[in-house]
């Protein structure tokens, strides 16, 4: 047996994968057709008045203007870095508006749509990507704690959390946020084992966008990743990740259950990260031009576009004005952005510990005065 | 609790009981930890008493418990998480290195970490692979961790509860050899503070550093130095993160000679930390090199050849020799 | 919602894990019933000539008595630990009588039964417990991978193996042994992903014993261990793990399943660890007699002898002349325990490196000189 | 391959390539090594030329990529393993620890483990939270694992082939920020060995060491102390574990005085051992203690401050006048 024969023998490839072909996919949670028509499905109801649907198309725009802005700013060089959320928005708003003040997001580093959900400043998201400080924001008092670089650990710090809200009797419940990559990290599958052991009320919300970084899919999984679940003893459900209407019905359902005591589940949301992977990256030694344009026809603030001026919950006047909100919000980053001081060097000694030690104590000393032997002209 | 002779492992096991009933929100976390009481016995009795949601049996995987235990953090929990033995530590490294020693400062304060990881180390009881191992400098090279060894029943007692109560995260060396040893404690004396060393021993000719298992038998030495008419001064390091080392420098610069003892690997052990500072503070009054004596740069070898592998009473005074034959 | 009402909440409990009443299962694959009658299965068969049956007997009771006699050693102070296979004799002779020569296991610490099959010297496993070495065997010669204590650990190695055996065209498989506790760590499920991901040749052999020392299966998952497979897109099977002949046949398949190129398999043996967890353990600490006594019933080798009686396949003659091997064997164990030298000092310098370094070179000659030291009397 | 110039980047694909060609035993694995050639393009072109099973594009785990590289180890190969950035080893720490590390040991030389675990480590790229790391110390304190640190094409071209073909698992540390330097690499001359230190400017008042990215910093500090008529001896230390310390011992019986540099944080760093070490040979030669310049004991700041976290010239500069001075 060679190997190339044997890693050829992909068993139940993912649909969808090299040639996305959504509407076959027969487990495929879809509220909103690509083309912008709402369906119904036997499971998922939704039922929003016309400004909760405007509600999430702004936050839709909005948050892909940060998103445009910033990567931006990065190519000026005001920005070390930016991991891009094109493509990603409905998964991410959709998780987001399904959460209720008292849950708690975990998220990875690119869920800058969920961190606006939770009333996030972007600036204190961008000040991560300058260098100025790891995120900004206050987790607990925004439920959305801090940005989690290392693949996967935050998935276990949200089973804790949820454990923490079990021996609270808080009536909330948790989410973590990883990536199709993501899931094939030790601690992932422990997060699963461990939230399906004490039923903690937490919800795995994997936003599949193909890759990991140049990695496909299959690499990670030859089965659908919501089939995962199944094997830990909980529920898995794949939802169109471009569908802001289906992974919000969807997400309120698992949460809702993970609050009444039903324990976890697995929302697979199938999408496509339509950017690089940061900006440091070069999708084009990777994938193929024209996987994009197929996803491109499936972009989820063009879907909901379609919807609310079909069935009239929109007009023109709204989709200025969202334009006009955009404009402002960009600038507002921008301005932000460069005018964001730079912190002073004694910072990194701040917060090391809640009690400092004698020993840093005095190595913050010896940094201080070093620094000032400068200004004195010493050196 | 009245004053009572107690073994470590006893002492260990009053301080998380007092340290559960002060708070409702100490979590005990770990393998077998629950109806068992651990392997070592040491949570015996405590899930009882105190339920299932405080005392925790978990799934068998270290970076869960850690993982979760940041998760509880977050939530205001105080979690306490044992972990088996200390070569088992491992598969939690992740989550210890790049989250529990990181969040405070990645929050820059706002999210506070005290978590207690509990860890029976070092060798000497004859056992299998990975059971017999002293991790301490891996924890005590991470900016964010604070690091503890405790020696003697009343440090056991006492140090556990402090280390709950302090706001950081920190790693809790218990020696695992010494859980037998006995010493009166009394809960309603003073306890020295947490993060300080201790001259457990007056001398003159050389001061003698050693923390968690060592400190027994470094005071083994220096009673038998004593008969030789040598007289040692023995420091009780107790704490590894930071490192109180003023005593220990008022020591040197009086007698002019050290000798750190630990079972960890030589290179790079906590004796390497030591022996630059002491150096670099007292080095006008360093008659002879600090000298280290510690475990052999090997893998903890099998139990038959560990008396030859750890320090003793010994390797301890043969180093005394060499300080005082520079 | 509260902690206590959450716990009990346990969705589809692992039938037989607290009162087990195997025959019930209809996914428990069995050919010999715990009253020695054999009976046929639709997708498992095996066809054994009456010396082959005699021959898993003889296994059976030669494992058992080298583990009653170690046991023994131990509490007389000649071994350090022992951990005992008490129990699960069916499930590693069947796995390990599964395995052709050019196969290669990777035990936990506990195979002992494997490792008989492989040829390995009982006095060689026992030096690992009597703290001679790490165990005394040829890993490569055997086929049979050195003990590994570290949970999980050696099910990545297996899968590293097998993806060699892939690059080499190989036509054999690898068997990575596991408990249900192992289940939980990461690095046993990344093993699962990395298999499925290169359908490496390798089967993940899980003898479910019903406890992770005083942790009862339930704590790691709340749905039968065979079924996490299915989550990483591979067959898992669950088996009578004291049915020493569905063993075979159901090991067999998976390996041959392997050796063509059709990828891992997940094999649950559904057993019980009827000693301690090790020498150092006390089970009514956290164990109900009565389910001891159960499990006595469904003993695996009372029933593989009676079924040899009834089908006539072996004689009192024969019964007595195993009987006598074993009491050969057990002596041969104990006297080459007690006489087993033990190591120079010098050993743990060794092997460290396959180039021992200047630095521990010296170090080693600073040990030799003050060993020599006190032999001269010098101390 | 002619001589050439190369960067430290372009030399190490080479060097790869070579070791691919010499040996068809080895296989590198890791993540986006593949088609993507590695996020430094380390392993660029090489999966088109030597195919998928050769370069490994694996699962997103890097216990995993470890666990797997044991296994095939002992099936005869010799894998090659990238992590993508330092502070993505953790959840290898396991694997490395108590297999990679020990199974040499524990087989008594029965199985080898010639595994290359290639770390780009390291700081000042502008990188957010753990891209920046330098983790060599928790590597260096392990016995079982050797650890090496390039800081040059030449050591980079020739290190790489000489650690793959070596016997025992070798941490190979890379100088990320330094990945762009050049220098001239001739295939034709032969390597200085791997686990040799080298002084690469001589000098007579004060020995610095480095090593990695800090040896080009400690040369610029000898270059701005020679403007002042101060002559510092450099030693690019190259092999962290086992150290190679002869040299240095020669350079600072000569000179008396000695500093240490790193970026790693200073407690317990590299800086510590080689101090002790120092002390204990040159005990009667030095003139000041052996003083360390490191990170502080804090983790890596975010970007905006890591110009005042890492050692540079002016911080090399003040430890010498520091040495000068007792
Ligand atoms: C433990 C760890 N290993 C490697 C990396 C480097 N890395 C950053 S993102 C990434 C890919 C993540 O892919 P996925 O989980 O699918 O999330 P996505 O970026 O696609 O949203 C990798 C390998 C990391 N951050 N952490
Ligand atoms: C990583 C790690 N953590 C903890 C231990 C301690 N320990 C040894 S055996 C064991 C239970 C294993 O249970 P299981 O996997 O079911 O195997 P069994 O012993 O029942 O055969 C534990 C927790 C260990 N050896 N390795
Ligand atoms: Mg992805
Ligand atoms: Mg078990």
């Amino acid at each position: 047996m060679s190997v190339s024969s044997a890693t050829t023998e992909v068993v139940d490839p993912v649909p969808g994968a090299e040639a996305p072909h959504l509407p076959q996919q027969p487990d495929l949670v879809q509220l909103l057709t690509p083309e912008g028509e709402r369906v119904e499905h036997p499971e998922y109801s939704l039922d929003l008045a016309p400004d909760e649907l405007c509600g999430l198309y702004r936050d839709l725009v909005l948050v892909r203007r940060w998103d445009v802005e910033a990567t931006a700013l990065q190519r000026q060089g005001e920005l070390g870095i930016w991991a891009s959320l094109l493509g990603q928005e409905a998964a991410q708003i959709g998780a987001g508006r399904a959460l209720q003040p008292g849950d708690m997001a975990f998220p990875t580093y690119r869920e800058h749509g969920v961190a606006w959900t939770r009333g996030v400043d972007p600036l204190d998201v961008i000040s991560l990507f300058r260098g100025v400080d790891n995120g900004g924001w206050d987790p607990v008092a925004t439920g959305f704690n801090l940005y989690t670089v290392v693949i996967g650990a935050q998935t276990l710090h949200a089973t804790g959390y949820a454990m923490g809200l079990q021996r609270d009797s808080a009536e909330t419940a948790t989410i973590a946020f990883l990536g199709d990559g993501a899931t094939s990290q030790g601690e992932v599958n422990e997060a699963m084992i461990w939230a399906a052991s004490f039923s903690a009320p937490v919800v795995f919300f994997c936003q599949n966008n193909q890759y990991a970084i140049s990695v496909p899919l299959e690499r990670q999984s030859r089965v659908p990743l919501y089939q995962r679940a199944a094997g830990f003893g909980f529920p898995g459900v794949r939802v169109d990740g471009n569908d802001v209407l289906a992974v919000l019905a969807v997400t309120r359902a698992a949460l809702q259950a993970a609050r009444e005591g039903q324990g976890p589940t697995f929302i697979e949301a199938f999408t496509y990260r339509m950017g690089a992977h940061t900006t440091s990256d070069d999708p084009t030694r990777y994938r193929l031009a024209s996987e994009l344009e197929e996803w491109k026809l499936r972009d989820p603030i063009a879907r909901l576009k379609a919807h609310l001026s079909r069935s009239g919950a929109a007009d023109a006047a709204f989709f200025d004005s969202v334009e006009a909100e955009a404009d402002e919000l960009a600038v507002r980053i921008r301005r932000g952005t460069v005018e964001m001081p730079d912190p002073p060097g004694t910072a990194m000694f701040d917060h090391v510990y809640a009690e400092q030690t004698p020993h840093l104590a005095a190595q913050q000393a010896e940094f201080e005065a070093y620094q000032a032997s400068f200004e004195g002209g010493e050196h | 609790m009245a004053a009572q002779t107690l073994t470590i492992g006893k002492a260990l096991n009053l301080g998380l009981r007092k340290a559960m009933e002060d708070d409702a929100k100490v979590v005990l976390m770990g393998e077998d930890i629950g109806r068992l009481g651990g392997v070592f016995r040491i949570t015996d009795g405590l899930q009882k008493d105190f339920g299932e949601d405080r005392v925790v049996d978990t799934p068998l995987a270290e970076a869960g418990i850690l993982g979760t235990a940041v998760g509880l953090a977050m939530r205001g929990y105080r979690p306490v998480c044992e972990i088996q033995f200390d070569g088992f530590v491992f598969p939690a490294y992740n989550q210890i290195v790049t989250q529990v020693a990181k969040i405070h400062a990645r929050s820059r304060g706002k999210l506070a970490m005290p978590i207690v990881i509990r860890i029976p180390f070092g060798g000497g009881i004859g056992a299998v692979e990975h059971h017999s191992e002293s991790p301490e400098a891996y924890f005590a090279h991470t900016p964010g961790l604070k690091v503890v060894a405790v020696s003697n029943p009343v440090d056991a007692y006492f140090g556990i509860q402090q280390a709950i109560a302090h706001p950081d995260p920190i790693v809790f060396l218990e020696p695992k050899r010494r859980y037998w040893e006995k010493a009166e404690v009394d809960p309603d004396t003073t306890p020295e503070p947490l993060f300080a060393s201790r001259v457990v021993r007056g001398g003159d000719d050389v001061t003698v550093l050693a923390y968690g298992p060592m400190v027994k038998t470094a005071l083994q030495a220096a009673e038998a130095a004593a008969e030789e008419g040598r007289s040692l001064e023995v420091v009780d390091l107790r704490t590894l993160s930071p490192l109180d080392l003023d005593p220990v420098f008022d020591s040197v610069r009086r007698t002019g000679r050290c000798v750190v003892v630990h079972e960890a690997a030589v290179t790079l052990g906590l004796g390497a930390e030591i022996a630059a500072r002491v150096t670099e503070t007292c080095f006008h009054s360093l008659e002879a090199p600090v000298l280290r004596v510690g475990g052999y740069d090997t893998p903890y070898p099998p139990s038959k050849l560990e008396e030859e592998y750890l320090p003793d009473l010994d390797r301890v005074l043969d180093a005394v020799d060499r300080s005082m034959g520079f």
